[in-house]
């Protein structure tokens, strides 16, 4: 029973941000993007933590609905059996909802109606190729690489790993790939992966790929305790605050891509606040703008000062006034790429 | 009735002292049966990993081996203590997570802030003491399940590691020798070893010859009898888990300082080695049998697994599977030769 | 004080008159300089609307050996856990050596020299012998532990020279869970009597019948002991065998129903007196009926030939439907295993143990059920009764009869089916909701009794020390039950505390030692005498 | 001499009253042990609703049942086992493992594919406690081996990926989006199981033998109890209701993984039936308690993010909330051991 025809006024809504964990800088710049956002529009900011736990993402999602606002909600998804219950849930009180990362293969913002506004995300197999690429030139096309995935069945680390495998496989015959070493987005894990490959390997390993810059924190250190960072190159995804500090402090890191929590956030929020107070009709709008893909720069230390301007303490509400200038799908640096499904290589 | 006096003093005893020898046997034999079971087990896996990668019977993977076991070794100490009460600690975890993170705050790390040397240790270990101390009084005073205030310790610890944590940037250690010390080696093999074995002979000695320790044993085989025979069964509980969790503590600690940056899930995994590790080794989770060494066996058996798995290039999806069914096997053979039709096995 | 009003027992006075003046030791010197070892006054205490004790007030001197005795259920542990502080009493004081004290704690009175073996057994199996002695004496007092660590040396010669005392030879090295039933209870004993030689109390020690699980050699040198102690202390002396105490002890104390209704010298008093004064009726004089092998039975169990290594060798009898054979011997002679072999229980190696004519193939407890077996084990606690149900639902636990229809629970007629047996067998309290752990021991005997004697068809009934810590009017009324199942066609085995009991209860009698039948008696046809038992056993 | 009372009549002794009267209310113990689950449900319900007051009236109950669903079946196997002194620490790999062989089989074989389902797992359940019964291991360390086997079958089966009900899902799905007076079908079935459960406990030989096994299990074998064979009953129930649960996972998100909902569930789930009155000990299980005990774990967190505790935060209260709402609905008796 959804009720998206009569136009919600700013004193019914919360905005709501849910967040897989509070633990990385990814997440955190979700809420600070949230809390931005909340500010600009004079909208209360309600920030969920899901604890790593779908049934609690669920469950805690329903809890804010229940207090009665109509939602204006973003979530960052802890795996893609979340969407449907809180989509459900959001089109039964009448919110509006944009789900980033994870969703359904079968289930587009369209079969649900008005109050699933839309589907977003960066490309991941972009993400997999950018790193592919930097690290590929960084060796000169020769070498021998690991990965450390994230969690096995998260399609985000798919989808990176996809990119990855196949651009080395198209362009860098002469790289070969040791091993792949799901590590759950976990530092410590990756760590613990990391040692028992250089134990494996020794000093045939030559470059190393993380699907983000936390996993890679806890790699980097493992080749530093063992004496061989100077030996490898590494690539990986989200360009953290603590990877720009080891960009700059001249370690190895060659490839990264650039993208931040609170531009997703801030993203998705407006694209549900604008639906809800009537300003866009998802029905109305074309498929790409409901499930889409949203542009990711590739880093690399020749490119990396050209970024660092994102992450001066004014930059969400800069980013927010460009968002509000020109609309969730061409604010600079993450316009619209293209429509979603994600197709893989 | 029957004639009340009986000579008593001509008793021939020879049947009791024979009965006497052959318990005294039995038990011996039975005392090392076990760990001779496990340590074949040990030997039998180094050789089979040996066969399958060339790299496994290396100096240096020993040392990785032997870095790797560290954490769960210490926190298979105060595991092993609670577990021979006959409780369980679920809290190790948080606490890992609460003392590592107040550890990197309190050290010289990339946001800053004070660099309190020891005092950054002190503070720490003393967070985990706090988080044990807690849970020994809530279990002993409210009578709550061990198993069930240790996991809401769980989440309290990892709550105050994420509050503490905030909303900053990741932490990172500043000192290269710091961050280094753990897996850098003394007398060839890593600090983090040496620190692992000082709290091991320190929980060989504890429970061998110390009050404490030899309490531990009477709480876990009967309870009620301790509190029948004077002894302070809510204090030495108590005082038990605020050792395990300032194991923990210390853990934490080291498991920061080898990764170099703050993670409140600094610990995750943990617990499902070191509780496996323990129970492999043979304490019993009913209480009052058992002991550290055994428990040292069981993390090395399932650290060289976890090594071996790798090195063999077994599939990460197929590894919980493999040590699951190893697990499986192990206390199956381990509990086999003891089935008995009046055997009460929970 | 505040002195709290039991319901039901308005402003009783308490008994003391004639229990505070000294009174001559047995060793001859009358003591009047030294307080009594142990002065109470006024003690209740109850559980829930259960008064266990109601205003003991009791008297002991040093060099007294007391006996405490009563029915089952009469207060008189709830009275000595008060003394070791387990229970903290409702109201009344308690004195120790003349100094009031408030035992908040088994640490307060291990402190003012208590020691007590208790009723059920104690000991840390997982712990050596040593350390079990060793354990509730205070840290740092006895030496054993300096600053906290152990000096495992001093303490397996102090234990050592305290089983020495008993009598005892035991290792104190040896693990408690390696040793025999006996041998744990000569440690109990031992702990009860370890007492710190540095501190000059004098100790109390308590002995909640300890001779229920001893064999007649063990229960002689526990006497000599206890006649011992009586130059440092006292002792008090819970036993449910009145020859015994009438031997050992210098009086004798009775409690009924939670309050002390006689106390008496011993020289004054028969076992009739005393059974009297317990029971509030006359000793039955034992039946001695015994039963002819009726012409044309069968035998309902026939053993031949059956061994088990280690256990038993060739052991061969049978009995007769109505019919009761008592096998004898002492511990170690394999007559326990046997008696666990005939309900399943365990197994054997060679042989054949027919039933009703059929063999015992692959024999289970479950089998043997069904066949219309059933065991009493001697361990009652852990074996005989699942203690946190109530016990309707024990009684009713194996063999259901009326209270099931099939697998389902039919709860009226469940508890009409308790209610019969509880009249029956006159189980007080007089409550089948009740679980049946809050039943006293003699009691619960009778709940699991009657959960075989509940089978509609109970062929063999095997019956391990069934006496086991009944008082003597408990006693008989299981006896009486056992002799009507026996009478009523049941093959009864059993396996007497006493020869006494032996051949009060036997048709026939079988002697075992170390774990070969050495004798084998008609009742009725070789009337033996015991010593004729006691010579085939030792 | 020294005679203090004349011996009484036997008749005379004051004896405890007769069970007729012993009721609940004189017991308060006892009446805290049968209705303690539900009152701290509802008053932790009521504390949520008067600080948000719209709560009950938008679907917040609804919300509540729906979170506890696939809890509650998971808890009810629990209790069960925790009834005979064990515990099953693989039954929710178990329901993740049903979740995913449902997702798969669905569209070829629609209707039977939660009765094989169910099937399967049950018969996962019963090798659990084949293992436990005739092995004579620790049920702890052994459902923690089987634990591990699941999860990577789970992540095997599914290639490491999730698996979505591609044909047949709506029958399925339906027991989550109808429900009765608002409240979804999952969580009916937990109540239906909960009270058949409860019933089979009380009032069969089966459901006596289990909780005589978890009293005492020797005297229960020495009572003639099959007890090996109750064992690997319990258990396979307990692989049967984590079938359930795979069922109540699969109508919630169509879909499931490996890593994805439901394997999150062990402790919950355990928290979830500890709270129902169950003692972790083995003897004591009220499965209608249980209902109320998922109910309250399903709560907890809906009730932090409702009262505005701060995020990062959440964790911290929520650990709390689960040992003080244990601490007040523990069963426990006089002298009675904790471990
Ligand atoms: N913890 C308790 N809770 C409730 N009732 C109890 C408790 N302890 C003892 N009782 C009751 O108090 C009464 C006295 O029990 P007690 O064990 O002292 O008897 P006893 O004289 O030692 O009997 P026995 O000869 O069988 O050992 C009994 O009715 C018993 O059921
Ligand atoms: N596990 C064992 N291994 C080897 N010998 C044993 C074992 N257990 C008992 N024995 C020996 O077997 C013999 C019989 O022991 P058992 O326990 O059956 O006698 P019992 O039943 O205690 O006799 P009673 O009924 O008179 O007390 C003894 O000599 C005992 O020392
Ligand atoms: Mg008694
Ligand atoms: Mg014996």
């Amino acid at each position: 029973a959804g009720s998206s025809s009569e136009p919600l006024q700013k004193e019914d809504l919360v905005i709501v941000a849910s967040v897989i964990n509070t633990l990385n800088p990814y997440f955190q710049g979700n809420i600070t993007g949230a809390e931005a956002l909340g500010e600009e529009l004079g909208i209360p900011v309600e920030i969920v933590d899901a604890n790593g736990d779908p049934g609690t993402q669920i469950s805690k999602i329903q809890g804010v609905i229940a207090k009665g606002k109509k939602v204006v909600l973003f979530v960052n998804t802890v795996d893609n059996s979340v969407v449907r219950p809180i989509v459900d849930s959001v089109k039964q009180a009448g919110g509006f909802v944009t789900i980033w990362w994870n969703k359904p293969d079968d289930y587009e913002p369209w079969d649900a109606g008005d109050n699933f506004v839309a589907f977003q995300k960066h490309s991941g197999v972009d993400s997999g190729r950018c790193n592919a690429k930097a690290l590929g030139d960084a060796l000169g096309g020769e070498g021998n690489v690991i990965m450390l995935p994230g969690v096995q069945d998260s399609t985000t680390s798919q989808t990176r790993v996809a990119g990855f495998r196949a651009e080395m496989e198209e362009n860098y015959p002469g790289i070969t790939i040791l091993e792949e070493r799901p590590s759950n987005w976990d530092p410590q894990l990756a760590f613990d992966n990391s040692k028992q490959l250089i134990t494996k390997y020794g000093d045939d390993i030559d470059g190393v790929w993380s699907a983000d810059d936390g996993m890679q924190i806890g790699s980097m250190k493992a080749f530093k305790d063992a004496g061989l960072i100077d030996e490898v190159q590494f690539a990986s995804d989200g360009l953290y605050p603590e990877t720009i500090a080891a960009m700059e402090a001249g370690e190895p890191i060659v490839g990264e891509t650039f993208h931040r929590g609170y531009m997703a956030s801030a993203v998705g929020l407006y694209t549900a606040y604008l639906a809800a107070t009537g300003e866009i009709v998802p029905s109305e709008l074309p498929e790409e703008k409901r499930n889409s893909l949203f542009e990711l720069s590739c880093v690399t230390p020749d490119t990396l000062p050209d970024y660092l301007q994102y992450d001066e303490p004014d930059a969400p509400a800069k980013f927010i006034d460009e968002l509000i200038e020109n609309g969730p799908w061409d604010a600079e640096p993450m316009p619209l790429v293209s429509g979603g499904p994600e197709v893989l290589p | 009735m029957v004639n009340a006096t009986m000579q008593t003093e001509n008793v021939d005893t020879t049947a009791i002292r024979q009965h006497e020898l052959q318990t005294v046997r039995r038990s011996f034999i039975r005392g090392i049966a076990e760990p001779l079971g496990l340590i074949a087990a040990l030997v039998a896996l180094i050789i089979v990993f040996s066969l399958l990668n060339p790299r496994f019977a290396t100096l240096e993977n020993l040392r990785n081996v032997l870095d790797q076991a560290s954490v769960p070794l210490i926190v298979g100490v105060g595991a092993t203590l609670v577990i021979l009460l006959g409780s369980i600690d679920l809290s190790v975890e948080g606490v890992m997570g609460a003392s590592g993170m107040a550890w990197i705050l309190m050290s010289a790390n990339s946001r800053g802030g004070a660099d309190l040397g020891v005092w950054a240790w002190i503070g720490a270990i003393a967070i985990g003491m706090a988080l044990g101390f807690a849970s020994g009084a809530l279990f002993t005073r409210l009578k709550v399940p061990s198993f069930i205030v240790t996991l809401g310790m769980w989440y309290v610890g990892l709550g105050i590691a994420t509050v503490m944590y905030g909303s900053g940037i990741v932490p990172m250690l500043t000192d290269e020798a710091v961050g280094g010390w753990a897996s850098s080696a003394t007398l060839g093999l890593p600090n983090s070893f040496w620190l692992a074995a000082v709290v091991v002979v320190l929980g060989v000695l504890t429970l061998r010859y110390t009050r404490l320790g030899r309490v531990t044993y009477a709480i876990g085989d009967n309870e009620t009898i301790a509190k029948g025979n004077g002894v302070p069964v809510a204090r030495v509980k108590t005082v038990v888990f605020v050792i395990a969790a300032s194991l923990s503590g210390l853990a934490g600690i080291i498991a920061t300082m080898k990764l170099g940056a703050g993670s409140a899930t600094v610990g995750s995994g943990v617990l499902f080695v070191v509780i496996p590790a323990v129970v492999i080794g043979g304490t019993s989770l009913g209480g009052g049998k058992g002991g550290v060494l055994r428990t040292v066996l069981g993390v090395l058996l399932l650290t060289v697994l976890t090594n071996g798995l790798i090195l063999a290039g077994v599939s990460p999806s197929w590894q919980s599977g493999v040590s699951g069914a190893i697990l499986v096997a192990a206390i199956i053979v381990a509990a086999w030769s003891q089935r008995d039709r009046l055997r009460v096995a929970k | 004080m505040a002195v709290r009003r039991i319901r039901g027992d308005p402003g009783r006075r308490h008994h003391r008159c004639g229990l505070v003046a000294a009174r001559p030791s047995a060793s001859g010197e009358v003591n009047t300089t030294t307080p009594p070892v142990l002065k109470l006054e006024g003690i209740r205490i109850s559980f829930g609307p259960i008064a266990a004790v109601k205003g003991v007030s009791l008297q002991i001197e040093r060099g007294e050996i007391v006996g405490l005795i009563g029915e089952n259920g009469a207060g008189k542990s709830t009275l000595l856990k008060i003394l070791t502080g387990i229970y903290q009493p409702d109201s009344g004081t308690i004195e120790v050596n003349g100094t009031p004290v408030r035992l908040r704690g088994p640490r307060d009175a291990i402190a003012a020299g208590v020691g007590v073996v208790h009723q059920e057994q104690s000991l840390f199996s997982n712990l050596s012998v040593a350390e079990n002695i060793e354990m509730n004496t205070p840290p740092g007092a006895g030496g054993v532990s300096r600053l906290g660590l152990y000096r495992w040396r001093r303490l397996n010669r102090d234990a050592a020279a305290t089983l020495e005392k008993i009598g005892s030879k035991l290792d104190p090295r040896t693990r408690v869970g390696d040793l025999s039933f006996v041998d744990r209870q000569m440690v109990e004993i031992a702990r009860a009597i370890h007492m710190d030689p540095s501190r000059n109390t004098t100790p109390l020690v308590i002995l909640d019948e300890p001779t229920s699980l001893l064999e007649r050699k063990e229960t002689a040198i526990l006497e000599r002991e206890m006649r011992k102690l009586r130059d440092v202390g006292a002792v008090i002396f819970v036993s449910h065998r009145l020859d015994e105490v009438l031997r050992v002890c210098d009086r004798v104390v009775v409690m009924r129903h939670g309050e002390l209704i006689a106390d008496r010298r011993t020289e004054e008093v028969t076992e009739d007196d005393l059974f009297h004064l317990m029971v509030g009726r006359e000793m039955h004089s034992p039946d001695r009926r015994h039963r002819p092998i009726a012409a044309d039975s069968r035998p309902a169990v026939e053993v031949s030939g059956l061994t088990r290594k280690g256990k038993f060798r060739d052991v061969s009898f049978a009995v007769h439907p109505g019919r009761c054979t008592v096998i004898v011997g002492t511990s170690g002679s394999g007559r326990e295993a046997l008696s666990r072999a005939l309900f399943g229980a365990e197994t054997f190696d060679s042989g054949s143990l027919t039933f009703g004519g059929r063999p015992a193939a692959g024999w289970t407890i479950a089998k043997a059920t069904n066949a219309g077996v059933g065991y009493v084990p001697a361990e009652r606690k852990v074996e005989g009764m699942v203690g946190g149900l109530p016990a309707a639902q024990n009684l009713t636990l194996t063999h259901p009869g009326p209270a099931a229809a099939g697998p389902v629970i039919l709860p009226a007629k469940r508890d009409q089916v308790a209610r019969t047996w509880f009249d029956a067998l006159d189980v007080r309290p007089n409550d089948i909701s009740l679980e049946l752990e809050r039943f006293s021991g003699g009691n619960q005997q009778k709940v699991v009794l009657a959960k075989w004697l509940n089978s509609p068809d109970l062929r063999v009934l095997v019956l391990d020390h069934p006496l086991r810590g009944l008082d003597p009017g408990a006693a008989e009324t299981v006896n009486e039950q056992i002799r009507r199942a026996r009478d009523e066609g049941t093959a009864v085995v059993l396996l007497a505390d006493t020869l006494e009991e032996a051949l009060e209860m036997g048709d026939e009698v079988v002697v075992m030692r170390d774990g070969v039948v050495t004798g084998h008696f008609d009742v009725a046809t070789d009337d033996p005498s015991t010593l004729d038992l006691l010579e085939r056993m030792l | 001499m020294n005679t203090v009372t004349p011996p009484k009549e036997r008749a005379a002794a004051p004896e405890t009253a007769p069970a007729s009267r012993r009721s609940l209310l004189k017991r308060p113990r006892q009446l805290w042990a049968v209705t303690g689950p539900l009152v701290i449900f509802v008053v932790m319900l009521a504390i949520v609703a008067g600080l948000t007051p719209t709560f009950l009236g938008s679907n917040g109950l609804t919300f509540i049942a729906a979170a506890a669903a696939p809890i509650l079946l998971l808890a009810l196997g629990q209790a069960l086992v925790l009834n005979i002194g064990s515990i099953d620490l693989s039954n929710a790999a178990i329901a993740v493992l049903g979740a995913i062989l449902l997702a798969f089989l669905l569209a070829p074989l629609a209707a039977a594919a939660p009765l094989l389902v169910l099937l399967i797992v049950t018969l996962f359940g019963a090798v659990n406690g084949l293992l436990v019964a005739y092995a004579q291991v620790p049920s702890f360390a052994l459902t923690l081996g089987t634990l591990g086997i699941f999860q990577a079958a789970a992540l095997v089966l599914s290639g490491s990926t999730t698996v979505y009900v591609s044909a047949n899902g709506e029958a399925i799905s339906a027991l989550y989006q109808s429900g009765i007076l608002g409240i979804p079908m999952t969580f009916w079935i937990g109540v239906v199981l909960a009270i058949v459960l409860w019933a089979g406990l009380r009032f069969t030989r089966l459901g006596l033998a289990m909780t005589a096994i978890g009293n005492n299990e020797s005297g229960a074998i020495f009572s003639a109890v099959r007890n090996r064979r109750v064992k690997v009953v319990v258990f396979a129930l307990s692989g049967f209701t984590a079938g359930l649960a795979s069922i109540a996972i699969i109508a919630q998100s169509g879909s499931a993984s490996a890593t994805g909902a439901g394997g999150d569930l062990l402790l919950p789930a355990i928290t979830a039936a500890i709270l129902g009155g169950t003692s972790i000990s083995g003897g004591v299980a009220n499965p209608i308690n249980v209902i109320f005990g998922a109910l309250t774990v399903a709560l907890v967190p809906i009730a932090t993010t409702a009262i505005g505790v701060d995020a990062q935060a959440q964790n911290l209260v929520y650990g709390l909330v689960i040992i003080v709402v244990v601490a007040l609905t523990m069963a426990r008796t006089r002298g009675a051991v904790v471990k």
